[in-house]
């Protein structure tokens, strides 16, 4: 990131959020770089920024996709990067509608799922071996979650036009689909003064091509939305366009706001996946291992997952041991299948409705942590028994005893069945581990503690009730009991506590030789036939001879700046991805100042700074032989490994459920009317039409005019998250004291709210109440001729810790991204006013009125597809399991 | 201390016999001020540690005495952050040793309006009997096809992204087991 | 958990009090800006303890020149007086002195030093030469009420000598126990008492001079109150001259010593000292007036040294006094390098 | 007893060396005096440098107030915070590019009319459009908020460049260290005491809370504990760097706005800092408390600042109180002397 020349900030406060990190950019800054930061709100990011570009909470497809709009449209794409590495010059199929040519519906749209059929995105004489065929399935299941490590498959053999004149080659699509993304556009859709875009643009392509490179940073302020994986989408497409990816300098990077969830999706603790992105098998789609083997490898695929099959069966291996032989398809029968939806909010909604008996809460805090507070309070209130364990007494403990529904009378402790159990946990110093950062690292911390009291860790914790649960199983016959009795569970513990060991989880997690028991160096070495077992493939390595190389630290000052020797970085320690491309098709450095990695002919390898994210011996000249697959499949100069087809994709024929290209749609609440398309919210949009949850009217939807503010949330420095780990700090909790709200003056005078009074902030689902801060920092924007007014709030409040205030995500409803089921809250809209909100039975009656007002029926939610825009039926009907 | 001591030790002699006639520097120094030093130089041990909050990675150093945390600082060594932090980070040891952290079994029967103690050994065997009967209660073995499910839905989990991969490897891995499939985790969040 | 730092909550809130009462806006004029309007400076942490003992100091000191006085001149009546007073006066001030630190059980910390640059410190050595001399002269009164025989008889032949000797002592270190506070005031950065020093010590020698007569015309018959009537008068003079200076020559910073709570104490202190020499002077006759006129310039003092004290105060709580004079500063050495 | 006037005279200027502040203060062979050179410049307000500093010196609480000082709720350097992030939001040119809110709204602050727009509607608002009956608009009470009367925040000024420009200041202060400190001076214990590192610090074990030194400090750091009854303030981490480590502040400090050495290499820094700012057309960058010759000598910690002092709460042009110490002793003695012949004139008068 240092290395950059330009570096742009969207989505991401990145000082306030992610400080250490930023000095990296201060550096940047500090050798010239220009840093530009685009926020709905004025930030301690954009105080030392170059530029700051305030814009409509919600809009970065639009201001974002007119950036492509103004590479492509004045060539300045670094043209030898797009047409080696990217997949521009390949030509799509002719059934393929645009998006622009059907008012905001891309074909193959089944309104009965309000989903995607891919057939007619694919490439030009592919139409019906896509592989994904309808999405509404991948929807349910998250599957996009998968293309973290990998991209979707397509079949390598694919028509190309390199002059990129073809009108249905990708490059050309793409220029059209963004000709109407103008700076005019940017303006009345993002409130962006168009000078003010041109300046960011012209900033972003001068400093991109050979000689230069510029890096973009986003965090949850764009994932956390309805469309939020195409707002990468695009990011990623800039990137693309302007040689920025897999070159010192450049990239799309993602800040991560937690200390392991980067190792949380690896080694996934995530409903519709096994670790190393392998999927939860699905009843219908994965009958037997073979079926599942094959539909993460897609035979033929090019790339390194033509190896899924030794993965899958090292894992399962690594699981059931002895148990699992290829004779059982390495126990593959005791996997529990998928039939549908069952994340998180889902959950909760099962919960309410009493289908879930008992709930872990791990170091969690749904009762303020996430969207919708009083529906997660609910839940959890009807559930037979829950599990808490935290360091702390936090909200989702006490929600029984203090929460806000306790208030308004909607739970009554003598009444709520609820049992709950709460295990003080371990802190981060009293237990050894690994946590992987943001850019993949893995870092081992050692134990400096015993924990006190009761407090123990997760490991113990798990370790120890698998132990019981097996002990009390013993001895049983019932075929659903194999799974837990064949279970490996053998770890050595030691000390006071008999903790298990980590180094041998770990160990576990590298994989090992069933046989010598060696432990294994790379993920090359899997086997399908039961001689390797590995806890996580794209792990393997992490203990490479037995040594723990997370634990590596050689202090920085002794290194060169990629810092290869302290901790380890999945794959195979590399520290950036796909470097192949920080070379030329040739194998030269594309210049002297961007040199990374590079092929030495004469030592006939590849070489440079970092790992080579490429098979060290291949030439660039290399090509495959006629049938190769996997990564005998890849090309010389394919350096996107990962994907099928060893290209950056500019157009993604599959594995994004809403749409092969970004398009601007407005958020599921907006004041807005889309100004681009028909269609006003992504149509393919996760919706939960239980009485729980509702959503605000938009345009054109009547009474919009009720809620007529937008709201988005976000963090401050002082505090963490849900506020378990710092409003319980003192000297953190009395650096940010209290619950406020942030509004412009503007709209201060407009609702009549004072400098440090109160007040109140209504949506559908809640009231909550705040101290008004008027700051310039806020600004209303102009939007088509109307004024828009956003409001800001920190979301790290709730009723329990040194300083309390209400909790903002209880403003939110639940909407979800088809691609990964991540929610929209970080926008909605609201009314606000001054004074505090009423409590007890009036704070419903207040929010019921407000509900009233603006025609709500609970559990009926806005059609996903806007009423009159044409749907033409899919081109073929896939096996639509979703409900819509 | 005899007299003589008393007086030698008098700041004002100092001043008079010494090099600091204003008392303002040396003659003023305090017998504590002249052997203070640094407490994390006295520490029994120090543990090379990761900031538990936000997902950069800082590097930490743990220092302990008496098998109490007396301080956690940045680790200069590493190169992701260089030995600096943010506040959460510098308030880790606030964080670690904070007086409300809890540290015994708290147990809520139901319909109850107050906590209760639990001993840890009861509430592990309580959770493990429980857990059994949630299962074996909503187990589903196949589908309406007679396609196998293997799995119960009567039981989720909601995980903090604090917790370390060993961690998540054997969560993961003992509900896998378990049937159970409603695994989630701030990742989704 | 605010008493931490009252200096910063209270000021707030009273600033945010004043944003809606209007009446003590706390809002800086417009040609100068401050950070939220909050003082730059810490007001003196000092209570009414510190301003009480400004008078009995110098009471002592005035008692101690007066007693000296008398001794010499042969009138015992004054003498007594002067020398119970300043016992009196001194022993109320060590007291004031130690309840005012905050950590009262530290108090001989004072003389684990001496320090030339802090008139604290060179106060506590006056006050630790000059506070046992006043003593021993106030006991020495007591000796013609000893027995004539045995050890005690000793004391009675051997006090009165001792007594002299430790009067005059006294009175030599009186002079500096009656100015140094003045000292004490101006050494620091409260902005009103600092830009007063020149003119500071004569305030507060009038006022030593106007107590210490002011205990001469209460103790003594009119007869033997002449010296008392014209130390009152000088002192008086003093007083006045060196008041009347600090209010008028400080510009901006003289604001505090004419406004508010401080400029109703020094009116009334200096009516008081008006009225009492009016009265000393025409009343002489009269032991009542006398008296009464005593009584006046005591109260004269209490309330010039608790005047000057919250004129001090007040100068420290606004941030204008802190800025606007160094301001000024700046553009005079902008305007002339030279200086 | 001495006659006050013919004491030795005070430091000031000449008499001590402002270079060695350790020597004058009779440290045989001192280190090279060390200090902070805080950077504004780059300061985020993170807060690391509060939060480190209280973890390491066990600093308490400060109350648990909201200021509304935008991001500043520790409101002061105080017994209880020895470093103090100040925020400061003005409409001031920032040197972006292009003025951050260029081409948005401006003008007075948004009326009925506006509100119904933005209401999308005129039927059925959600909020009563317009303005509060009787209270003036809320945000022209921000202009006086703000401490900035010279220039209305923006928007509320009615002025669309007021509006246009906008910059957010942020500033870690600290104890200074003086070269010539007054609460060194005043202090009657010896608690204060100048270290080998040229730094200033409160000795706990000796302070008597005599409050002295609060009243003498220029910057107003200095502070006294209520429930403690002794003085606190930053001192440098005396313990650390008497070991060789870097002060718990610095240590921290993300992006280097607060940097620690030796005084001399601190200097030469922000020298050639400022010339890089100002380069790049940061016309505003000044440095602060750098120049020995200053009203105290010079700061052991100085600062880069973007705006004139007053506006970060620091005082414009400090200056030891005791730099005039001996002329109040010759005016002190003046009075005493006046004193001793009023009095000897009052009895001898009467012999005549």
């Amino acid at each position: 990131m240092a290395n950059a020349d330009v570096i742009v900030i969207q989505g991401s406060n990145m000082a306030e959020a992610h400080p250490v990190g930023f000095q990296w950019v201060m550096e940047a800054k500090r050798r010239g770089a220009k840093v530009f930061h685009v926020d709905p709100r004025f930030t301690r990011t954009s105080a030392v920024a170059d530029a700051y570009l305030p814009i409509r909470a919600g809009t970065d497809i639009a201001l974002l996709g007119a950036v492509v709009n103004h590479i492509l449209s004045n060539e300045l794409d670094f043209r030898e990067y797009v047409l080696a590495y990217t997949n521009a010059a390949t030509i799509v199929s002719d059934d393929f509608v645009d998006a622009e040519d059907a008012d905001g519906l891309f074909s193959g749209f089944d309104p009965a799922t309000a989903s995607y059929v891919q057939d007619s995105w694919q490439y030009a004489g592919h139409e019906r071996d896509s592989g994904s065929g309808h999405t509404a399935r991948e929807r349910e299941t998250a599957a996009g979650l998968r293309h973290e490590s990998h991209g979707a498959p397509v079949s390598r053999q694919v028509q190309r036009d390199d002059t990129l004149q073809h009108p249905r080659c990708v490059y050309q699509i793409l220029k059209r689909h963004f000709a109407r993304y103008t700076p005019e556009m940017v303006e009345r859709v993002c409130g962006i003064p168009r000078e003010k875009f041109l300046e960011l643009a012209r900033a972003w392509t001068e400093n991109s091509g050979r000689e230069r490179t510029g890096c973009l940073i986003y965090s949850v302020g764009w994932t956390q939305h309805t469309v939020g994986v195409q707002y990468i989408r695009t990011g990623a497409i800039i990137q693309l366009l302007l040689g920025n990816v897999g070159r010192p300098g450049g990239g799309v990077m993602a800040l991560r706001g937690h200390a392991s969830i980067q190792g949380s999706t690896d080694i996934p603790t995530l409903f519709n996946l096994l670790p190393g992105y392998l999927p939860m098998p699905h009843h219908a789609q994965h009958p037997d291992f073979d079926a599942w083997v094959d539909s993460i490898r897609h035979p033929g695929q090019k790339g390194f997952w033509g190896g899924a099959r030794a993965y899958a069966a090292s894992l399962l291996k690594a699981y059931w041991g002895d148990a699992a032989t290829p004779e059982n398809d390495f126990g593959y029968g005791h996997l529990p299948r998928l039939t549908g939806d069952h994340g998180t909010y889902q959950q909760v909604l099962n919960m309410i409705d009493g289908k879930v008996k008992g709930y872990f809460l791990l170091g969690q805090n749904p009762a303020v942590g996430s969207a919708h507070g009083r529906a997660q309070r609910l839940g959890m209130a009807n559930l037979d028994w829950l599990v808490v364990r935290d360091l702390f007494m936090i909200e989702s403990a006490t929600f029984w005893q203090r929460g806000p529904e306790v208030a308004t009378g909607e739970i009554v402790p003598e009444q709520c069945a609820t049992e709950v159990f709460f295990l003080p946990a371990a802190s981060h110093v009293e237990k050894e581990g690994t946590f992987t950062q943001t850019q993949r690292l893995l870092q081992w911390r050692e134990k400096a503690v015993d924990p006190p009291g009761d407090a123990r860790s997760e490991l113990w914790f798990f370790y120890h009730l698998g132990r019981r649960i097996r002990e009390k199983l013993a001895g049983s016959t019932l075929p659903r009991d194999r799974a837990l009795l064949d279970l490996t569970w053998d770890y050595p513990t030691h000390g006071r506590l008999a903790e298990p060991d980590a180094e041998a989880v770990l160990r576990e997690i590298n994989g090992y030789d069933t046989v010598s028991g060696r432990p294994l160096s790379t993920f090359t070495q899997a086997r399908d036939d039961g001689t390797t077992a590995i806890g996580c493939w794209i792990y393997t390595g992490v203990y490479a001879d037995g040594v723990n190389q997370a634990a590596r630290r050689r202090p920085g000052h002794e290194q060169d700046w990629v810092a290869a020797e302290w901790g380890w970085a999945w794959p195979a320690n590399r520290r950036m991805l796909y470097n192949r491309a920080s070379a030329d098709p040739q194998g030269r450095p594309w210049s002297e100042r961007k040199r990374y990695v590079w092929w030495d002919a004469d030592a006939g390898r590849w070489t440079g700074r970092d790992v080579p994210d490429f098979e060290v011996t291949k030439p660039p000249s290399y090509r495959p032989p006629e049938g190769a697959t996997g990564p005998a499949a890849l090309a010389g100069d394919d350096p996107f490994i990962m994907q099928s087809d060893g290209k950056g994709w500019l157009y993604a024929p599959s594995g994004v459920l809403d749409g092969p290209l970004p398009t601007h749609y407005e958020p599921a609440e907006s004041p807005v009317r889309n100004p681009l398309y028909g269609q006003q919210a992504n149509p393919t949009r996760k919706r939960y039409d239980h009485p729980v949850n509702s959503t605000n009217p938009s345009p054109p939807q009547q009474h919009d005019e009720v809620f007529p503010y937008v709201f988005t949330v976000s963090r401050l420095t002082e505090h963490h998250t849900a506020g378990g780990m710092s409003r319980t700090v003192a000297p953190l909790a009395e650096l940010q004291p209290e619950m406020f709200v942030e509004v412009s003056p503007e709209l201060a005078t407009l609702a009549g709210l004072t400098h440090l009074g109160w007040a109140h902030l209504i949506t559908a689902r809640a009231a909550i109440e705040a101290r008004v801060l008027v700051t310039d920092r806020l600004a209303p924007l102009t939007v088509d001729g109307r004024v828009i007014q956003q409001l800001w709030l920190p979301y790290h409040f709730g009723f329990e810790g040194l300083v309390t205030g209400d909790s903002a995500n209880d403003l939110f409803g639940i909407t979800l991204d088809p691609n990964v089921l991540i929610q929209e809250s970080k926008i909605g809209t609201c009314d606000v006013r001054p004074g505090r909100r009423p409590t007890g039975a009036a704070l419903r009656e207040l929010v019921q009125d407000y509900r009233t007002r603006a025609g709500i029926v609970p559990g009926v939610l806005p059609p996903a597809v806007t009423p009159g825009v044409p749907v033409e039926p899919p081109g073929s009907t896939g096996d639509g399991e979703g409900n819509p | 201390m005899g007299l003589r001591d008393r007086l030698l030790g008098w700041p004002v002699y100092r001043q008079l016999t010494g090099t600091d006639p204003l008392g303002r520097g040396a003659a003023a120094c305090s017998n504590r001020s002249a052997e203070l030093t640094a407490r994390t130089e006295g520490a029994d041990r120090v543990a090379r540690s990761v900031c538990p909050y936000c997902a950069v990675g800082c590097g930490q150093r743990v220092f302990v005495t008496d098998d109490q945390v007396t301080q956690i600082e940045g680790d200069p060594d590493s190169p992701i952050s260089r030995g600096r932090l943010c506040p959460k980070g510098a308030a880790s040891r606030s964080l670690v040793t904070s007086p409300l952290r809890q540290t015994t079994v708290r147990y809520r029967r139901p319909y109850g309006t107050e906590w209760e103690d639990l001993d840890l050994d009861t509430a592990l065997d309580m959770i493990a009997d429980r857990v059994l009967a949630a299962r074996a209660e909503t187990w589903e073995d196949v589908d309406a096809e007679g396609r196998p499910l293997n799995r119960t839905l009567g039981i989720a989990s909601l995980g903090g992204a604090t917790l370390d991969n060993e961690e998540n490897y054997l969560i993961k891995k003992l509900f896998t087991a378990m049937g159970a499939l409603q695994i989630e985790n701030q990742a989704r969040i | 958990m605010n008493r931490d730092r009252p200096a910063v909550g209270d000021r707030f809130r009273r600033f945010r009090a004043g944003r809606r009462g209007g009446e003590e806006l706390a809002v800086p004029p417009a040609e100068f800006t401050s950070y939220y309007g909050r003082p730059i400076l810490k007001p003196p942490v000092w209570t009414w303890e510190i301003a009480a003992y400004l008078f009995t100091g110098g009471l002592a000191a005035g008692s101690s020149l007066l007693a000296a006085g008398g001794q010499l001149t042969g009138r015992a009546g004054v003498r007594r007086a002067g020398r119970f007073a300043a016992l009196a006066a001194v022993t109320a001030s060590a007291g004031l002195l130690v309840k005012d630190l905050g950590r009262p059980e530290r108090f001989h910390h004072m003389l684990r030093v001496a320090k030339p640059t802090s008139p604290m410190s060179v106060g506590t050595w006056i006050l630790a030469g000059y506070g046992p001399a006043a003593g021993l002269a106030a006991v020495a009164e007591v000796a013609p009420l000893l027995p004539t025989r045995g050890p005690l008889g000793l004391a009675r032949r051997a006090l009165p000598p001792v007594g002299r000797a430790a009067g005059l002592a006294a009175a030599v270190a009186a002079p500096a126990l009656g100015t140094y506070t003045a000292v004490l005031l101006a050494d620091t950065a409260v902005p009103s008492w600092h830009e007063a020093y020149a003119d500071l010590p004569f305030v507060f020698a009038g006022s030593a001079l106007a107590s210490g007569a002011g205990v001469g015309l209460l103790a003594v018959p009119p007869a033997q109150a002449g010296p008392a009537r014209r130390m009152a008068v000088a002192g008086a003079g003093l007083e006045l001259f060196g008041a009347h200076r600090v209010e008028t020559r400080l510009g901006l910073l003289g604001e505090p010593y004419r406004t508010g709570r401080p400029g109703r104490l020094l009116r009334a202190g200096r009516a008081l000292t008006v009225a009492g020499v009016a009265g000393a002077v025409l009343g002489r006759r009269s032991r009542l007036v006398s008296a009464v006129s005593g009584a006046a310039l005591l109260a004269a003092s209490v309330a010039t040294r608790f005047g000057v004290f919250h004129a001090g105060v007040a100068s420290a709580r606004d941030p204008k006094y802190t800025v606007l004079p160094q301001r000024a500063r700046l553009d005079r050495r902008a305007a002339d390098p030279g200086r | 007893m001495v006659d006050p006037p013919h004491r030795p005279a005070v430091p000031p200027q000449s008499s001590l060396p402002a270079a060695d502040p350790a020597t004058a203060a009779g440290w045989v062979d001192a280190p090279p005096r060390m200090g902070f050179f805080t950077d504004t410049s780059v300061c985020i307000g993170c807060k690391a440098c509060e939060v480190a500093c209280k973890e390491w010196n066990g600093v308490p609480t400060a109350g648990l107030d909201l200021l509304g000082m935008s991001y500043d709720n520790t409101g002061a350097l105080t017994a209880n915070s020895w470093r103090h992030v100040a925020f400061v939001e003005q409409p001031r040119p920032a040197g972006h590019g292009t003025a951050s809110f260029a081409g948005n709204p401006t003008g007075d602050p948004a009326g009925p009319a506006s509100a119904a727009r933005s209401a999308g509607t005129v039927t059925q608002p959600g909020t009563e459009p317009g303005l509060l009956p009787g209270e003036p608009p809320a945000a022209a009470r921000m202009t006086e908020f703000l401490g900035m009367p010279a220039a209305g925040p923006p928007g509320r000024t009615g002025s669309a460049e007021g509006r246009s420009d906008f910059r957010w200041l942020m500033m870690s202060d600290v104890c200074k260290h003086c070269t010539r400190a007054g609460c060194l001076d005043v202090c009657p214990t010896g608690a204060l005491f100048r270290t080998e590192f040229g730094t200033v610090v409160v000795q706990e074990d000796i302070c008597n809370g005599c409050g002295y030194c609060v009243s003498a400090c220029p910057y107003g750091v200095i502070d006294r504990r209520v429930d403690d009854g002794r003085v606190w303030k930053c001192t440098l981490c005396y313990d650390r760097i008497g070991a060789g480590l870097t002060p718990a502040c610095a240590q921290a400090c993300p992006t280097e706005s607060i940097q620690y050495g030796p005084l001399d290499e601190l200097r030469e820094r922000a020298a050639a800092r400022v010339a890089t700012l100002r380069e790049r057309g940061e016309t505003q960058a000044r440095l602060y408390g750098h120049d020995p010759d200053d009203g105290v000598g010079g700061d052991g910690a100085f600062f880069l600042l973007l705006d004139e002092p007053e506006v970060y709460g620091l005082p414009p042009d400090p200056q030891v109180t005791t730099r005039d110490l001996p002329a109040m002793w010759r005016r002190a003695g003046l009075a005493a002397l006046a004193m001793t012949a009023a009095a000897v004139g009052a009895f001898l008068g009467g012999r005549r």
